[in-house]
């Protein structure tokens, strides 16, 4: 079911070896514990007015009752959002950075994306509106779903889980 | 034969007198460059706004035709010049490398079927669902190209990492974190797909396989992977692909499709007369090899082995057959998969009970068609 | 992209902005009611007024894309309206009967992989000839049917039958003789092809199936089945299909396709470079599964084995490879295939001494290739 | 590799039994023993007109030089040729009734076929001219290399054949 790999050379000598720089532009992942996230700060206000520009349209002028996803809504909510659902923060920015807005993807500069970040956090209610997201306090923002989320506990054999 | 954008797929025969009197007396067609469907075949996906779904029970056999193939996306199919695609891996190895299409085809190449199906592969709520409805998610294909240990032996992986980040060159820059284990398990990144390149819609030029693991961590469009200690906790795991189960916790990343079945024939819409019918359907798990199925035609109260067709390949669709005699009475008929692992598909009750939860990701019960007294066939739901 | 007759057969994405700038910022394509090929992939048949060969080395694998498999025929493609054609099937039977498609898919169904090869598959005589033009008639499909005896069961064959005759519905009412014992070994009677109805080039909507024989004997678009007690010496079995052989005889009956094997890489008209090369190629009998392949990289002087890809099917296109060095200096390189029953595939030299011809039907040489300093591949011919 | 028949009933009932007058016009298989020959009766000289009209222009007009097969010439002649390689005269019928002329198959009448296999007999030199072609006299006609064609004697199995 798999090739013999003992047999391989140590190496085959296709493809190219590239330096740091080349790297950096294509790698945009930010971790958990925020590695990857660039320099910038962003604010809920400047963000509310991006969002109100650049996203209301799809997700509603509050994040709510827009044609695409809810945003914004607690644990009272029905829908999975951000505020009741989300267990990092720091997703929240590698998303919107990466697919966000959806008719125009990667068209965000980075402080748009902590800006938008920002507001998001604040509209459901998880940062007051004053605080800075930047790359240290974005992963310290506490998600309050967090601890509920657990890793595949199903496993081969009959249990049914 | 157009398709939903309204590209011309299949133009055939257009030249041909009409109506077709007597083939025997008139030279037919000469060979051409490209063959053709029948234009009394017209098998097709049914689209939403962000999948299509494979026609099950207009199929035969395992092999599902690239074009009918299912198709997730989260922002659409990319068109993508291969000649510009290049697979970046980078992170937690010795040497960070670039490789080309060229580049990777120029490694040992291995070849294996396998289904790939989508963790939402669920629907009910309907008496008048046809499997296409119910779980046309899935879909299985010959999926040739690289072992992605071979890639990661070439880069030379650090003994710290422990994760991998696959990212996609669509519009989402799709992205998932995947244990290490898999890579040196049996991932592959593929380029080949039944015989030629891979369709855009499965990931042109290069899409991660993961036999057994769910559609969506399968990245198609593959254009950067990177070495980690650590998962990523993408949008992907986290909002979305992960399912609340008993006891108010959530599920993450539950990568292996549990083994399921379905009979594909009787099914919704038909209708059989009575006599002898021979039930068919396609059986699966991701675990490993579907060791047997079972059918009940007697509504669950007695079970009988169906015969698989050979070669029965691990993680793999697997054809089932069951010939029944039916005496024109009303009664239930249902399929159940044990895989080699000995997990034994449950009923939609057993299901709920188990996960707390009515459906969501990894949904996979046992699907009950009622056939009433004049043949006809009718999804059951909640049983 | 336009066949042989000006039809258009697949046009894809024609809406999309020119050039494509960057696929990862805006979004793609919806999905569709068929997936489409890329715009950048352009594999084709090579067609001539009677067939048209595979492009064994654009495949990948060993399953042939449906609209890639090799066609032949003897008065072109006939246009079938399926409804219209029933399977007659009399003679030396108790019930002589007639069977409707519908009627033929309600038998118990039977599904298998294997390759199908026209006797005539050997071209030589340049050293700028592809895989294709060589052998590329020959392709692998998973074909779904009937097995023949479940219906020769159900009109109850009479004791004296020993042969039956297939004819085709084309317009050369293409008709062969067939031994009775292939229906009781593994002959089938298919409408479906990789998943879907079979092809018109391949015979839809019914084609006789008769697993390891020579293409022709697999009556396409059948018709019409009699029972008989002799060969009834068509033209396709005297005429046609016949070889001369060694000591001025003519054999007839050569069913068997014999084991063979081609590198489909490298191969002309490629150029390889100095390090790693992975030889790649197929391998294939009639006689039942491919035990081994070997290959030599020094001009014949030594063999070494090649790995198979799993799993190895019986009469089946079995993929081989095996991993080299090149170190930059002119050779021969070529492999041969050995079967389950012991026979091993003859060199050209070997193959013109033990039948006294130098071609025709059944003509299995090794392939050779020279790779030249400059790592051009050309094939080599009368070795 | 196969289904388990054991298990089939006895007849599944799909299907319809035919009666012979159903099967007649369908059943135009010719065995080498002349089973299946049609009624009627042909001659050289009637098929060496109707050769002219309806195959000539493809097959030459004395059976060589066509653009399609050559289909007379004697064992000097390097091309297959009925004369020179077809085993059984009844396989002519059979085929000229089946698939030409290639541009209007089927549509021969039965004496035509007769006339066109008499003629290509006689052209062939294994008839005289003068001899009528029926259903007795056509399984008779001797062809020269009928002994020649031998079954197949590769085995499974090493032999190189
Ligand atoms: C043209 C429509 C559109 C616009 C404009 C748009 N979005 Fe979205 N958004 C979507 C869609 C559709 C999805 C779901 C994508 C998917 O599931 O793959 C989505 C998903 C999201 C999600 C993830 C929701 C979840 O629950 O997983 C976030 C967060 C988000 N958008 C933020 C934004 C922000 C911030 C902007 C503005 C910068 C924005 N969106 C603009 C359509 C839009
Ligand atoms: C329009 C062209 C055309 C015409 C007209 C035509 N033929 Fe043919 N004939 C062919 C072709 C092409 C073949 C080869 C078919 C194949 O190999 O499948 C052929 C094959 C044959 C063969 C078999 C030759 C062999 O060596 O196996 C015979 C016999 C024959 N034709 C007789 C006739 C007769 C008799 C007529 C007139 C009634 C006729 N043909 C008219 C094109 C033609
Ligand atoms: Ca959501
Ligand atoms: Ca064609
Ligand atoms: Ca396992
Ligand atoms: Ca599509
Ligand atoms: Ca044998
Ligand atoms: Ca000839
Ligand atoms: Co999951
Ligand atoms: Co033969």
């Amino acid at each position: 079911i798999r090739p013999r790999e003992e047999n391989y050379p140590e190496s085959f000598g296709f493809g190219r070896i590239v330096k740091e720089n080349e790297i950096t532009q294509f790698a945009i992942s930010v971790a958990p514990n925020g590695k990857g996230l660039p320099a910038g700060n962003g604010n809920a206000k400047e963000g509310a007015l991006i969002y109100q520009q650049k996203c209301a349209s799809c997700h509603g002028k509050t994040g709510e009752g827009g044609v695409y996803d809810r945003l914004v809504g607690d644990h009272g909510v029905k829908e999975k959002t951000i505020g009741n659902y989300w267990p990092y923060a720091t997703t929240l920015f590698d998303y919107i950075r990466r697919a966000m807005p959806y008719n125009a993807p990667g068209s965000l500069a980075n402080d748009e994306v902590y800006h938008l970040t920002a507001y998001l956090l604040s509209a459901n209610s998880l940062i007051a509106d004053t605080l800075h997201i930047n790359s240290i306090t974005l992963p310290k923002v506490k998600m309050p779903n967090r601890y509920k989320f657990i890793s595949d506990d199903r496993r081969d054999g009959p249990m049914i889980k | 034969v157009e398709d939903s954008l309204g590209r011309v797929t299949q133009v055939a025969r257009q030249t041909l007198p009409t109506p077709i009197t007597n083939a025997t007396k008139i030279q037919g067609a000469p060979p051409g460059i490209l063959g053709t469907r029948s234009v009394f075949e017209k098998p097709v996906k049914l689209p939403s706004f962000t999948s299509a779904r494979t026609p099950l029970q207009d199929l035969y056999g395992t092999i599902t035709p690239a074009d009918l193939h299912f198709e997730r996306d989260h922002a659409g199919v990319p068109f993508i010049d291969p000649s510009k695609h290049d697979l970046l891996i980078h992170g937690m190895v010795e040497k960070p490398m670039s490789f080309t299409l060229e580049d990777i085809k120029r490694f040992p190449v291995f070849t294996r079927i396998c289904f790939i199906e989508c963790s939402g592969n669920f629907r009910t709520g309907k008496t008048t669902l046809t499997p296409q409805e119910i779980c046309g998610l899935t879909s299985q294909s010959e999926w040739t190209g690289v072992m992605l240990s071979t890639l990661f032996r070439e880069v030379g992986i650090k003994s710290k990492a422990s994760w991998f980040i696959a990212e996609g060159g669509d519009a989402a820059l799709m992205t998932r974190s995947i244990p290490l284990n898999k890579a040196f398990d049996d991932a592959m990144i593929v380029y080949a797909q039944n015989g030629e390149a891979i369709r855009p819609e499965q990931g042109y030029p290069l899409r991660l396989l993961l036999p057994g693991w769910e559609g969506n961590t399968q990245i198609k469009w593959l254009k950067r992977i990177e070495l980690t200690d650590q998962p990523y906790m993408t949008r992907e795991e986290t909002s979305k692909y992960t399912e609340p189960i008993a006891g108010g916790k959530i599920r993450q990343f539950s990568f292996v499709m549990d083994a399921r079945s379905i009979i594909t024939f009787p099914s919704y819409p038909l209708q059989i007369s009575r006599g002898w019918v021979e039930i068919r359907g396609i059986a699966w798990s991701g675990r490993g090899r579907i060791r047997r199925v079972e059918v009940s035609v007697d509504a669950g109260r007695s079970w009988q082995e169906a015969s698989l067709q050979e070669p029965i390949l691990r993680k793999a669709h697997t054809a089932f057959r069951y010939l029944w005699h039916w005496n024109g009475r009303a009664t239930l008929i249902m399929s159940r998969a044990i895989d080699e692992t000995g997990y034994r598909q449950p009923s939609y009750r057993e299901l709920v009970k188990a996960r707390g939860s009515k459906g969501g990701y990894h949904f996979n019960p046992i699907t009950v068609w009622e056939i009433n007294g004049n043949g006809e066939v009718f999804l059951v739901n909640d049983r």
